[in-house]
């Protein structure tokens, strides 16, 4: 597992990377207007309605942005919460924690291209 | 006060010749002083995790019709959501201001012939492009274009 | 007692060692080299050398100038044949550490860049900012982390040299991390453990350089050549004698007295046009003389004068002195852009050393020495700024060579004598260790040694003061031998080093202050009040010192002239 | 002059006597320009003579007197003592082994040091005769600041991730081989960075940037190992089209 592990390193590192910067970048408004206005009424009521979300989420650009908005938060997640792990827990239990975790984001990456195929 | 580190931290691979002190980490280690900020940075994992499943849930109830859709969006309307959002937002915000800040020094002084530009001029581009790329897709969500 | 084997020791892991064992391992990869030294290799003195390092570089410049001044610098008791050899090769050596990766500073073009220093007609002293002993030693020392054949001994003490049957035959060596005595047995042994400046009170020197390889060299029967001249800086910071480079002078920076004044331009001090640019010895007298008429600024740790670099700018100070600026700020709290430092002269670098020939060679079979522990009548009574970096790396490559083809022809020594000697050296040290509290304190001999020191052997000396001397470092040396110390513990006991270094210094300072008092002359850093002049007609030859139960001896050796007659030094 | 005060709380360990470090206190009167290691030296030459610690330059040049001050990694010949209240603490780096008192243990150290290859690496080595390589200023300005490194560890004594994770190279052991990646001179980028993706790769750091903040000569390890992690993907990506080349 730790050969492997470091094996992958430099492409989770990657993931993780961009994680950080498009992930921030694209999360900033997708929590501000998703997760808060337009739960409190405070956008257009037409705007996210499903036509119009599907109109967006469908077009090839709207795709990409979705994956990106899926996986890449996923990788940084993960990444950064391996460290932690090992921060505060020690080394002895990461040849357990990473698996999971990068298992977890590599099973939601793959889910989330299921999930834009789909639309 | 201080909390011992890995037995084998910095230790040679053969032991030397007398008996050491195991290692201790920094006193402050990992909550205090110089190291908070980087233990939050850290928990912003949880944040961006949860985040990237929530996306996945909103495509996908996307892709599962109208009805989906509008489950999902109902169940972000809770005020526990909001407020996990607002929390989210938050860290977010943190992460890109500690993140840009460490940004330009991580940049190799050349690949090739191409050099980066300053720090200053570095930053700057990437506060241009967060606040620029916000403002077009939170106009875009919030229906004002497209 | 355990004993190791190898074909060539080298003690001390600073430029002059650490070039040794590269010389060793590129001539012949199957030889086995001992690199023992008290620290890690990079926390070898040779780390603090700010200013530069000399080798012609420049087309308009030659090897017949470099060598020259450096025979005129040294007021004519160099070996011009040694110096010859040194300006030949020391191009040579720089060039082999650019390629090794020594940061060397650049022109515009990509060439290596040169400054001027003290003492030197041109532009030939190479440089990387002000740190340039810093990079060098960094450079040789992972450099010859290449080389699986150089063993390190990291942080072993050598406390003597084992002698049997007229040869050296190898070391004792305190591990200090265990507390263990090691026999390291060798055909050949290099000394190259630096300078003795610690002995002094007011020195640029670090704290491990204690003249442990004079001393050992000593106490085996080989003299000690020129101990007399001992190298004043004119420019350390007051109380803890930290060193302002010459290159801050180099670079334009001017010295004044109390009242503001240049005075090495405004008073006949001999060093001419040449001003600040004069070599140390002048410069350092000329700061005394102001000091005693009154024109010194006086201070908390005693008189001293002004080095003024804020007319070069904060731009160029940051390009070319950056060191220099962090220093002054953080020594003397003084930012050199705005404010002038305080400076006084301090005791830099010892001219004298391990008597050896052109080789590196000791009259003692197997023993050699190269640094600034040896002495091979390069620097005469007067070492160049810039010259003893480049005479590291040149005579610790030939005397690496040398000693290589010397234990290549000879064999090695049987193991029961070494066992023999090792014991009673083990003896020693146990008695030593922690012994008796309530002895002698260990503080208040050193100190007593440094002032015996500074009051019969600095800037200036005179018979009297120095028969003080030579009385107070006997009598120093028998309440030695009632040494109290404390710790009795065998891991990492710094106070037994620390003791061991202090009988070392007590032999370099006997030596310094008796070879000293029948010179009576004037010449180079030894100046008499006394005796104002150089006398060519009694004193052209070295003094050396060799030791005896009863006190230091001191004998002559003629210098070897060539190419140019004494004549008057001046600038 | 202005003298004054001050309690030393000094940590104490000796193998042969002790199971586990113990602290001293020492009260002396300090001098108002003193360093943290004039207050040691003072307690060293006149009230313990068994006390430990390396020091040698004074200078803060060769690196050897790093300790925790007031639970803050620093080079205590540079330290300033005026700036501590009435009691100071003094305890040897954290994330090493302790051999005695305020002594670490270097050698795990060396052994990551030596693992980058921190020398020059050519194909083919140029011959005295030819001279120097032309080396523009700009050329050794991209990798200057990082040969600045002393060795002095407090950068390992800050990094979160040196307490957890004992294979890492570590901050400056990184610099030190990415300073010869980026050194015009060398060609031993593959073989360097194959290290670098190795055990104790790059990859672990976290980017906690404490390394940099406490480096008392500016190194900015942080920025080393950073750009290091981007050198060592873009390596990696190369590897995965082209076969690999270069000195070992
Ligand atoms: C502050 C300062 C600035 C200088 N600036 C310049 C300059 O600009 N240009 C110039 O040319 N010269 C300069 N010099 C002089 C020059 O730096 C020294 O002459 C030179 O570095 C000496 O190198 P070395 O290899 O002989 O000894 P060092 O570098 O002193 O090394 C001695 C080695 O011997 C080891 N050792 C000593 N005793 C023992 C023992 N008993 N057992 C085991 N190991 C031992 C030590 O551990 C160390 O590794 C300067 C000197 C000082 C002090
Ligand atoms: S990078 Fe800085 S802190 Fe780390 S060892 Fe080097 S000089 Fe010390
Ligand atoms: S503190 Fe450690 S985590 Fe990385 S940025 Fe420095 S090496
Ligand atoms: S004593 Fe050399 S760095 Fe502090």
């Amino acid at each position: 597992m730790h050969r492997f592990l470091l094996r992958i390193e430099p492409i989770v590192w990657l993931l993780f990377g961009q994680g950080v910067l498009i992930g921030t970048i694209l999360l900033t408004s997708w929590v501000l207007v998703v997760g808060m206005l337009e739960p409190l009424g405070l956008v257009p009521a037409d705007a996210l309605a499903y036509e119009r979300a599907l109109r967006l989420g469908a077009h090839p650009i709207g795709r990409l942005v979705l994956l990106a908005l899926i996986a890449l938060p996923l990788w940084k997640g993960a990444h950064h919460l391996r460290h932690l792990a090992i921060e505060f827990g020690g080394h002895a239990r990461d040849a357990v924690v990473a698996p999971v975790l990068y298992g977890l984001a590599a099973l939601g990456s793959l889910a989330g291209l299921f999930a834009i195929i789909r639309l | 006060m201080s909390v011992p580190a890995h037995p084998q931290a910095m230790a040679p691979s053969r032991p030397g010749r007398t008996r050491t002190a195991p290692p201790q980490r920094p006193d402050q280690a990992p909550f205090g002083g110089r190291y908070r900020s980087h233990t939050l940075f850290g928990a912003t994992g949880f944040v961006y995790l949860l985040l990237g499943l929530l996306a996945l849930e909103a495509v996908w109830a996307l892709g599962g019709g109208s009805a989906s859709w509008s489950g999902f969006q109902a169940s972000l309307a809770s005020p526990f959501m909001i407020a996990i959002h607002a929390i989210s937002f938050v860290s977010v915000i943190f992460v890109g201001v500690r993140f840009f800040r460490l940004f330009p020094k991580a940049q190799p002084p050349r690949l090739g012939p191409v050099r980066p530009p300053p720090a200053p001029v570095i930053i700057a581009a990437l506060y241009a492009v967060w606040i620029g790329a916000s403002v077009l897709f939170a106009a875009i969500l919030a229906g004002g274009i497209l | 007692m355990e004993v190791r084997r190898h074909d060539v020791i080298i003690v001390g892991g600073g430029a002059a060692g650490l070039r040794a064992a590269v010389a060793i391992a590129d001539a012949d990869p199957s030889a086995d080299v001992a690199l023992v030294s008290k620290v890690y290799p990079m926390r070898s003195h040779t780390v603090s050398a700010e200013g530069g390092a000399a080798a012609v570089a420049r087309p308009d410049d030659s090897l017949e100038d470099h060598a020259f001044d450096t025979v005129k610098g040294s007021d004519f008791l160099g070996d011009q044949d040694v110096i010859q050899y040194f300006v030949e090769q020391a191009a040579r050596e720089l060039i082999l550490l650019e390629h090794w990766g020594c940061p060397w500073s650049r022109n515009e073009d990509g060439t290596v860049a040169t400054r001027a220093f003290g003492g030197m007609t041109t532009k030939r002293t190479w440089f990387a900012r002000d740190k340039v002993g810093f990079h060098m030693l960094h450079t040789l020392f992972q450099h010859s982390m290449r080389y699986a054949q150089i063993r390190r001994y990291d942080e072993y003490f050598v406390t003597k040299l084992l002698v049997d049957g007229g040869a050296v035959r190898g070391v004792t060596a305190l591990d200090v991390r265990s507390g263990e005595l090691f026999v390291i047995a060798a055909r050949a042994v290099i000394l190259c453990t630096g300078g003795g400046g610690r002995a002094f009170p007011f020195t640029t020197n670090g704290n491990i350089k204690t003249g442990d390889g004079m001393a050992l060299a000593y106490r085996a029967g080989v003299p000690l050549k020129d101990m007399e001249f001992v190298q004043y800086h004119p420019t350390g910071l007051p109380r803890t004698g930290i060193l302002i480079t010459e290159a801050a002078r180099g670079e334009g920076g001017y010295v004044r007295n109390a009242d503001g004044e240049r005075f090495l331009v405004e008073r006949d001090y001999g060093v001419g046009t040449k001003a600040e640019l004069g070599p140390r010895d002048m410069i350092s007298r000329a700061i005394v003389q102001e000091i005693e008429a009154g024109r010194g600024l006086k201070g908390t740790y005693g008189e001293y004068v002004h080095l003024d670099l804020t007319h070069l700018g904060e731009a160029h100070i940051e390009a070319k002195l950056p060191f220099v600026r962090e220093l002054a700020r953080t020594y003397v709290g003084v930012d050199p852009v705005h404010e002038m430092i305080p400076i006084r002269p301090v005791v830099h670098y010892m001219m004298g050393g391990v008597d050896v020939d052109i080789d590196g060679a000791t009259d003692l079979p197997g023993l050699y020495a190269a640094g600034e522990t040896a002495s091979i009548s390069m620097n005469g009574a007067n070492r160049l700024g810039s010259n003893s970096l480049t005479e590291c790396l040149v005579f610790g490559a030939r005397s690496g060579e040398k000693a290589l083809e010397f234990a290549r022809g000879s064999s090695d020594a049987s193991e029961d004598v070494l066992r023999q000697q090792g014991a009673e050296e083990g003896a020693r040290i146990d008695a030593l260790r922690g012994k008796r509290k309530g002895g002698e304190k260990m503080a208040v001999i050193r100190e007593q040694m440094a002032a015996a020191l500074e009051r019969g052997c600095g800037v200036y000396r005179e018979e009297s003061s120095l028969e003080e001397a030579c009385r107070a470092l006997a009598q120093l040396r028998g309440r030695y031998a009632d040494l109290g110390l404390e710790d009795a513990s065998r891991v990492f006991n710094t106070e037994l080093v620390a003791a061991l270094e202090l009988g070392n210094m007590l032999d370099v300072a006997e030596a310094v202050a008796n070879s000293a008092l029948p010179r009576k002359e004037s010449r180079g850093a030894h100046t008499r009040k006394d005796y104002p002049h150089r006398d060519d007609q009694n004193f052209l030859y070295h003094t050396l010192c060799s030791f005896d139960p009863g006190g230091p001896r001191i004998g002559k050796k003629p210098v070897t002239l060539g190419r140019w007659e004494p004549q008057e030094r001046k600038y | 002059m202005g003298e004054q005060k001050k309690t030393f709380v000094v940590t104490r360990f000796d193998p042969d006597r002790d199971d586990a470090p113990t602290t001293r206190e020492y009260e002396i009167a300090v001098q108002p320009d003193w360093k943290t290691l004039d207050a040691l030296n003072f307690i060293k030459d006149h009230v313990d003579g068994t006390l430990a610690y390396r020091w040698s330059c004074r200078m803060a040049v060769c690196g050897s007197c790093g300790m925790m001050v007031n639970g803050e990694p620093r080079l205590t010949c540079k330290d300033v003592l005026s700036q501590y209240g009435d009691t100071v603490h003094i305890a040897p780096l954290a994330n090493f082994p302790v051999v005695r008192d305020l002594v670490i243990e270097f050698d795990g150290f060396m052994e990551k040091f030596e693992r980058v290859k921190p020398w020059i690496l050519r194909a083919k080595e140029k011959a005295v005769e030819e001279g120097t390589h032309r080396q523009s200023p700009e050329q050794l300005a991209d990798f200057q600041h990082f040969s600045m490194c002393i060795n002095c560890m407090l950068c390992y004594a800050a990094c979160p991730v040196v307490s957890n994770e004992p294979a890492f190279l570590g901050p400056a052991a990184i610099a030190l081989g990415h300073r010869y990646n980026l050194d015009s001179r060398d060609e031993g980028n593959g073989a360097r960075n194959q290290v670098f993706r190795g055990d104790g790769t790059v990859f672990s750091c976290s980017y906690a940037n404490e390394c940099s903040e406490v480096c008392p000569k500016k190194v900015d390890p942080a920025a080393a190992v950073n750009q290091a992690k981007i050198g060592a993907l873009l390596d990696w990506a190369k590897g995965l089209v082209l076969p690999r080349g270069g000195p070992e």
